[in-house]
């Protein structure tokens, strides 16, 4: 839980460089925290994926309990879809797959000589099982089966083309051993000793860590070369920090505003993949009930142009942020999806008498008070952030302080993330600073399907169920039906014009108005390891925590001697 | 007997409270656990798969209408028979496995510090007591700063000094991990339990050990002025017997009688202390509960809290007459 | 400077007893409590105490009794304090010992040993927390450093029965005694190391009369079989004509009266005295009959 | 008996020893003799304790100076919500004296501002305290009874209940949380000791001649309890009522760390929530993570020092303890005289008889 609200806390630090030495010397019990095979013994790389203590042996794929290192070490996927940068899918357990004419057919040729941990041959029967278990059963999904040992084919309802990627990276269960586990045992059942495909298997849990052993079976030749990985349960970042620069850690990925100390002596280094998108949502769509000036696009521009993103990003992000596109596509990894014309980046610095040029053209004036009005409805609105979440709450002050410049009333207030919850599921609020989530493809589809589509929202006062996003009540016939065309097609021209009129709708009308694309910084040891994925080559999404990736980045590291 | 009667009465009500209030609070929960639930999961890794929501819904999603009575009951019925539910934060554990891990790290690291403070406290405050009036009275007012400094506070600075500046201590943990996969009961791991127990202790002996001194030394220095120690004096006794069983033997009982109820008071300064620390504790549980929105577990530590403070003045309850005769036979 | 009233008083009161030798001789005594303002509760106060005589000291309360039987104990306790004066005590053996010049180990050995005390609010001079035993005990062991543990024993056991207390009380504690028998298992403890002076103090103020008459009765008996020497205070002037051989009358600190029982009772010199007398009711009946001789008991 | 000496035992641990078991606010021979404290007004011996001990006059003295930096300090500073300046400059640079936080806000202006929350949630959580330790402990002990009873098993239950863990309990499940709400919290959950050390007393007050006679000439409980009962319990009443601030402000500090905290306003509690979140000790950024807690820790120190000395006026043996011992050496020094004296008055005896 990297981002979990209230322990993401931002640190470098000034004076711990000078004290690692000391520190050394004092845990002498194991000064180098079993980093890599410097000192000849087995190679342990030390992991921090967020998790905090007390860790509890939970290796199950379908329980909300989870444990990091479980999805890719121990569960692989058929294909995986690298998030971090544009590609092809890397073949795991399939080899490859290719659809029917109308996409809703999809055939995947499984790999061979594949065994599970526990000596079981794997086979496409484990796949069509894995299709078909209650637990994890692709929405649409009419029938999979395996025709051999080596096919599978799974029919489905609509075209597949933009969610195959969810299908492929969903982790593949062996058969034999859960096939007699019901769908709620299924979630509620501990699976202790996973028995999965995986280069690593579990050797040992502990309230503090638990320590994953290398599958010697594994079927990629001679990998994995480091002998075991140890998950640890810290309880914030500053401990993290501290145990990361006296090399207690290996790999960890969490937000530390000033990396200068920890990657100093350069056995740290750090690399920062920006994903997921830090907006303002609006309850912008009065017919479906929203209330408030925001509901008026001009004023939701006005918002748009006062922002001075830079300091945004410097105070409250410090200056770790990625710059966002109004089109919501990730650049330069979507940069084909970047329709003609489209602009590439918000605006970075704020322009105050623009904004107010839009104000007065939509007919509002400035009150005695310096506030714009209209109809004697000023232009006065509170953003709320959950509290706790600091760089949030800090944006938000940030943005009030920024919005008075042009006329604009913005009160900042927090509330509990229950309460947050509420008004955004329910749409009582106004303007709310909050995250969205990155696509876990190079493909702005997921986000305009789950943001912009008005099968996904509700009218205010009634619930946006679960697995539904859209909380701005954004409503458009033609952003709706170009979604659906751009789902329906595998051809990329195709989908780029349907994905020019989604782009150039929200551009102008800023449902959710961007703010930054929020920092995922992963920090590894490149003095004991190497294999590590690096801003040249970003083989596999970097965090430690990343789902599948994970899977790709163990199996590539070497141990240094 | 009456005396009985109260105590009786006193355990009773307690544990009713107890259990009543965390019966009562969750039913004043605003938002939905299940949204709570899938925003946290949506925020640790941006995905939130298919399985995840099903897992979910299946876990939070029924409610059944029935009556708040009888949902009491059978509340009552399932703490009775130990059950406090299931972990969110930690699906699928159960909330008692959870605290039965972490209960002896607590009961281990609390205790031992506030007796330690405990005994520190009296001594220190009878002896500057018994020498009230010398420069053994500067003692006190340096005492109570510590005692105001706000125990996270404090333990971060000896984090920081003592565990990342000067490197003398562990930073986070009960053991060392990178040692140890699991507890086990060899020597070097009882060392290293100590090693890692040293500065949480620290922070509570610091900032606990202040309130027995002030309280002892008062007391003392008011025995000191009792018919009895004079009469003791007449009669030629020693000055180390006046002050051990004349002033001391008498003065420490309030204190004595105090401790059980202080102890309340330390377990929850202990609870920001092992946050601090990483301390696998009821403490660390207790906050990771409220930061996931854990309500089964945050509830299900508070009793268990409650219940050991209970335990604690039951057992005081037993002993207390050995040490004041005035106690015993009651009638 | 001219000696004071008291002074005289005292020459005529040992022309009285001549016979009998001296055990505590206080001289000049003077005693201060050095608050703002200070307070001179003790002036020049001096009067020796003969072997085996009951000294009566009255005086309403606050008149300094108290801190005179303090002063000569060297009990006092700041900011009380001897401020002149001298207080000896002539041991059987003849040799005379300087009370002002004991401190620490020397006092503490002399204490109880040579002069024991009973105070006043027997409530509160026992140790809550401990029993009667352990309390007997600490005497021995602090001042009979040879005693067996039988030996402590069974010396409590006789303390006990002789002032009238059942011995199984031993295990009890003060809580569990009435009044009376607090002030009794006091007397017992004072008896423990057969002092040759005993300082009572109030004794028997607190207590109902018919307890208070048996205490007294008991501390006549004892002494006629120990012969120690009592310094008797009390505010109950009757009382004190009842049992003392000689009379002190304390007012302000000082001395104003001192004389045999008799002379005090038939032809008090002092207004302050006469004043005491005149507010009792007349006592009737043979004076003392009913304790010296046991009468109507 | 044996609960009662139980419950005295407790009233006096709970008054952190201010009141001895079975020992009230009564002279005691010693008391009178140094002063006849108990033959004044409260606020005369205060005034006496202030002349007679250090311990108030610097306790009160820093308190003031505390209390007066909370209201004067925000005039000469800029508001502690303007952001616009460069994130931790250190103190002293650009003007401002303590530095600036991640944000660019100026500590000390926040420093300021936070006092007075912080102060704001001690006072409101004080108040409260002593408020229903009042109700529950002289009521209660004033009355007797079953009502007694009941007040009595009441106070020992939220006694026992461990306070920070239900306060956690109860602002967790809290959406939005305003100082007051806070202050409430922090009050209701933290009064109990009080009313357990004041019960002991107004039991033992019950049985003065003078509350007697009141009672006998028919007046009502009320009344007695507030024209007889609660004047005499004041020092105390204020005793236990700073303990509850300082007990408060801790309180609030600690759930302010846990991120249940007030939301939307600055208290030192706050502020060091926020220093952690930024990690400022790592950082090096000292001017934001220590001042607030020394704050706390000197308004706390502050605070006890004056508890002392009102402890003294309640106990005037804890005075006059100290008093006795400090005038030994004197004494003894004047025994020595007088035993000098003693033997020239005794050699002259000898003269006078040979």
């Amino acid at each position: 839980m990297i981002r979990t609200e209230g322990l993401r806390r931002l640190l470098p630090a000034v004076a711990l460089a000078s004290s690692v030495a000391l520190i050394a010397s004092g845990c002498s019990s194991d000064s180098d925290g079993g980093s890599g095979g410097s000192s000849g013994e087995e190679s342990v790389l030390n992991v921090w994926a967020g998790s905090q203590t007390p860790l509890v042996a939970n290796f199950n794929p379908y329980s909300t309990g989870i444990q990091n290192g479980t999805l890719g070490p121990i569960y692989e996927p058929l294909f995986y879809f690298n998030r971090a940068a544009a590609g092809d899918p890397v073949p795991m357990l399939g080899m490859s797959y290719e659809f029917n004419e109308d996409g809703t057919e999809i055939t995947v040729k499984t790999r061979e000589g594949v065994t599970w941990n526990d000596g079981t041959p794997f086979t496409a029967k484990d796949v069509a099982f894995t299709w078909n278990y209650e637990p994890a059963k692709p929405l649409g999904l009419i029938s999979a089966e395996a025709t051999d040992d080596t096919t599978v084919v799974a029919k489905f309802e609509t075209a597949q083309y933009t969610t195959v990627a969810g299908l492929f990276m969903a982790a593949v269960v062996p058969e034999h051993i859960w096939k007699d586990k019901s769908a709620d045992e299924a979630l509620s059942w501990a699976n202790e000793e996973a028995v999965g495909t995986g280069p690593y298997m579990v050797e040992s849990t502990s309230s503090q860590a638990f320590t994953l052993t290398k599958n010697p079976e594994y079927w990629q030749e001679g990998k994995p070369t480091v002998e075991k990985l140890r998950y640890l349960g810290i309880n914030d970042n500053n401990s993290a920090q501290s145990l990361l620069t006296t090399g207690k850690i290996d790999w960890t990925a969490m937000f530390i505003a000033d990396t200068e100390p920890v990657t100093a002596d350069g056995r740290i280094a750090m690399v920062n993949t920006p994903q997921d998108p830090t907006v303002i949502y609006t309850c912008s769509n009065a017919e479906l009930g929203c209330t408030g000036p925001q509901t008026d696009v001009a004023v939701r521009q006005a918002i748009n142009l006062v922002l001075d993103r830079t300091e945004i990003n410097s105070k409250a992000f410090s200056e770790k942020a990625g710059i966002i596109s109004p089109t919501f596509a990730l650049m330069p990894r979507d940069e084909k999806w970047l329709a003609e014309g489209m602009p590439e980046e918000s605006p970075q610095t704020a322009d105050a008498a623009a904004a107010e040029k839009v104000l007065t053209d939509a007919g509002y004036a400035k009150g005695g008070d310096g506030i714009y009005a209209k109809d004697g409805e000023r232009v006065a609105m509170t953003l709320v952030s959950i509290d706790g979440w600091t760089d949030y709450n800090n944006a938000a002050k940030l943005i009030a302080e920024q919005a008075a410049a042009a006329g604009i009333e913005i009160t900042a207030s927090t509330a509990s993330q229950a309460e947050v919850d509420e008004q955004k599921t329910s749409g009582s609020f106004q303007l709310m600073v909050h995250g969205m989530n990155g696509t876990n493809v190079a493909d702005p589809y997921q986000i305009y399907l789950d943001w912009f589509t008005t099968d996904k929202t509700q009218p205010v006062g009634t619930t946006v169920p679960q697995g539904d996003w859209n909380f701005s009540r954004f409503s458009n016939p033609d952003v709706d039906a170009a979604v659906v065309a751009a789902a329906a097609t595998d051809d990329d021209a195709t989908r780029l014009e349907q994905y020019t009129i989604i782009q150039d709708a929200i551009v102008t009308d800023l449902p959710y108005i961007p703010l930054v694309i929020n920092s995922t910084m992963t920090f590894q040891n490149v003095k004991d390891f190497t294999g590590w994925p690096t801003d040249e080559d970003l083989y596999a999404f970097p965090p430690s925590w990343g789902a599948m990736a994970s899977g790709l980045v163990v199996t590539n590291l070497t141990p240094t001697d | 007997m009456k005396f009985y009667v109260r105590r009786f009465a006193f355990y009773l009500a307690t544990l009713w409270f107890a259990v009543t209030l965390n019966f009562v609070l969750p039913r004043l929960l605003p938002g939905d656990p299940a949204t709570i639930l899938l925003q946290k999961l949506a925020r640790q890794g941006g995905e939130v798969t298919p399985a995840m929501l099903r897992s979910v819904e299946l876990l939070l999603g029924t409610s059944d209408g029935a009556s708040v009575w009888s949902q009491y009951w059978s509340y009552l019925g399932s703490i009775l028979r130990g059950d406090l539910g299931v972990s969110i934060s930690n699906y699928p554990e159960q909330v008692t496995t959870l605290i039965g891990q972490a209960l002896p790290w607590t009961l281990a690291l609390v205790g031992l510090a506030t007796i330690i403070s405990f005994v520190l406290g009296v001594l220190v405050g009878a002896y500057v007591g018994w020498k009230r009036g010398t420069w053994a009275d500067h003692i006190i007012p340096a005492t109570t700063f510590m005692q105001s400094v706000p125990y996270f506070w404090l333990a971060l600075l000896l984090i920081y000094i003592f565990s990342v500046t000067l490197g003398w201590f562990p930073i986070i943990g009960g053991w060392d991990t990178w040692t140890f996969d699991n507890p086990e009961a060899s020597f070097a791991f009882l060392k290293d339990v100590i090693w890692h127990g040293t500065l949480p202790a620290l922070t509570i002996i610091l900032s606990s050990v202040g309130g027995w001194l002030l309280g002892m030394r008062n007391m003392t220095v008011s025995t000191l002025s009792e018919d009895y120690i004079t009469t003791a004096e007449a009669k030629g006794l020693r000055p180390s017997r006046i002050f051990m069983t004349y002033a001391v033997r008498n003065a420490a009982l309030p204190s004595i009688a105090g401790f059980t109820i202080s102890l309340g008071f330390v377990v929850a300064g202990s609870i920001v202390m092992e946050q601090v620390f990483t301390y696998p504790g009821l403490g660390r549980l207790m906050i990771q509960a409220v930061q996931g929105k854990d309500y089964a577990l945050m509830q299900g530590v508070f009793l268990v809290i409650t219940l050991t403070v209970l335990a604690a003045n039951f057992i005081m309850d037993m002993f207390y007459g050995l040490i004041d005769p005035r106690a015993r036979n009651n009638g | 400077m001219n000696p004071p009233v008291a002074a005289q008083g005292s020459h005529r009161a040992d022309g009285a007893v001549r016979a009998a030798d001296p055990v505590l001789t206080a001289r000049n005594v003077s005693i201060d409590y050095e608050v703002e303002p200070a307070v001179h509760a003790v002036r020049d106060v001096s009067l020796t105490l003969h072997r085996g005589e009951i000294l009566g000291l009255a005086g309403e309360s606050g008149c300094g009794k108290t801190t005179l039987a303090y002063g000569i104990n060297q009990l006092l306790r700041p900011p009380a304090a001897l401020k002149a004066g001298t207080v000896t005590f002539h041991d059987h053996d003849g040799t005379d010992i300087d009370l002002g010049g004991l401190h620490g180990e020397s006092l503490r050995a002399f204490r109880w040993d040579k002069i024991s005390m009973v105070f006043q609010g027997a409530m509160n001079s026992l140790n809550p927390v401990i029993s009667i035993r352990a309390q007997l005990f600490d005497v021995f062991t602090t001042h009979r450093p040879g005693m067996s543990k039988k030996e402590k024993e069974e010396r409590s056991q006789e303390l006990l029965r002789k002032v009238g207390v059942d011995p199984n009380r031993l295990d009890s504690f003060a809580h569990q005694l009435s009044g009376g028998m607090r002030q009794r298992v006091m007397i017992a403890m004072a008896l423990a190391l057969n002092p040759q002076v005993m300082i009572m103090d109030e004794p028997t103020t607190a207590l109902d009369v018919v307890v208070q008459r048996g205490i007294l009765r008991e501390i006549m008996r004892l002494r006629e079989e120990f012969n120690f020497a009592v310094i008797f205070i009390t505010h109950d002037l009757p009382l004190l004509l009842e049992i003392s051989d000689r009379i002190a009358v304390m007012l302000q600190g000082e001395i104003v009266e001192l004389d045999t029982a008799e002379n005090i009772y038939e032809n008090a010199q002092h207004p302050y005295t006469q004043r005491l007398l005149s507010s009792f009711p007349s006592l009737t009946g043979e004076r003392g009959s009913f304790i010296r001789t046991g009468e109507g008991a | 008996m044996a609960d009662d000496i139980r419950e005295q035992q407790l009233a006096a641990q709970a008054s952190g020893g201010g009141i001895a078991p079975a020992q009230i606010i009564e002279e005691t021979p010693t008391a009178v003799l140094a002063g006849k404290v108990d033959k004044v007004g409260v606020w005369r011996r205060f005034g006496q304790q202030l002349r007679r001990s250090p311990k108030l006059a610097i306790g009160l003295a820093m308190v003031v100076a505390i209390v007066l930096f909370t209201v004067v300090v925000p005039f000469f500073t800029a508001s502690p919500f303007a952001l616009d300046n460069p994130s931790l400059l250190k103190p002293g640079e650009g003007g401002h004296l303590l530095g600036t936080t991640q944000l660019g806000a100026d500590v000390l202006a926040q420093l300021a501002h936070g006092g007075r929350g912080s102060l704001l949630i001690g006072l409101t959580a004080g108040a409260i305290t002593v408020v229903l330790s009042v109700l529950f402990g002289v009521v209660g002990g004033y009355i007797g009874g079953w009502t007694d009873e009941i007040l009595f098993l009441i106070s020992s239950v939220i006694l026992v209940i461990p306070g920070l863990p239900l306060m956690i309990v109860f602002s967790s499940y809290i959406p939005g949380r305003s100082i007051w709400l806070i202050a409430g919290i922090l009050g209701i959950t933290s009064w109990a000791g009080s009313a357990i050390v004041l019960r002991s007393q107004a039991r033992s007050l019950r049985s003065r001649d003078y509350v007697a006679a009141s009672r006998v000439a028919g007046e009502s409980p009320w009344r007695i309890i507030f024209v007889e009962i609660i004047p005499n319990l004041l020092p105390l009443a204020a005793a236990q009522f700073l303990f509850a601030v300082v007990a408060a402000i801790l309180g609030e500090a600690g759930l302010s760390f846990l991120g249940l905290g007030p939301t939307g306003s600055v208290t030192w509690g706050t502020m060091l929530n926020d220093a952690q979140l930024g990690a400022a000790l790592t950082r090096g950024a000292w001017w934001w993570f220590i001042p607030p807690g020394v704050l706390i820790a000197l308004l706390g120190g502050a605070l006890s020092l004056v508890n002392f000395s009102i402890d003294e006026i309640i106990n005037p043996k804890l005075r006059t303890g100290s008093a006795q011992a400090k005038s030994v050496r004197e004494a003894r020094r004047k025994h020595k005289e007088s035993r000098r004296a003693a033997k020239s008055a005794r050699a002259e005896q000898k003269k006078v008889t040979s």
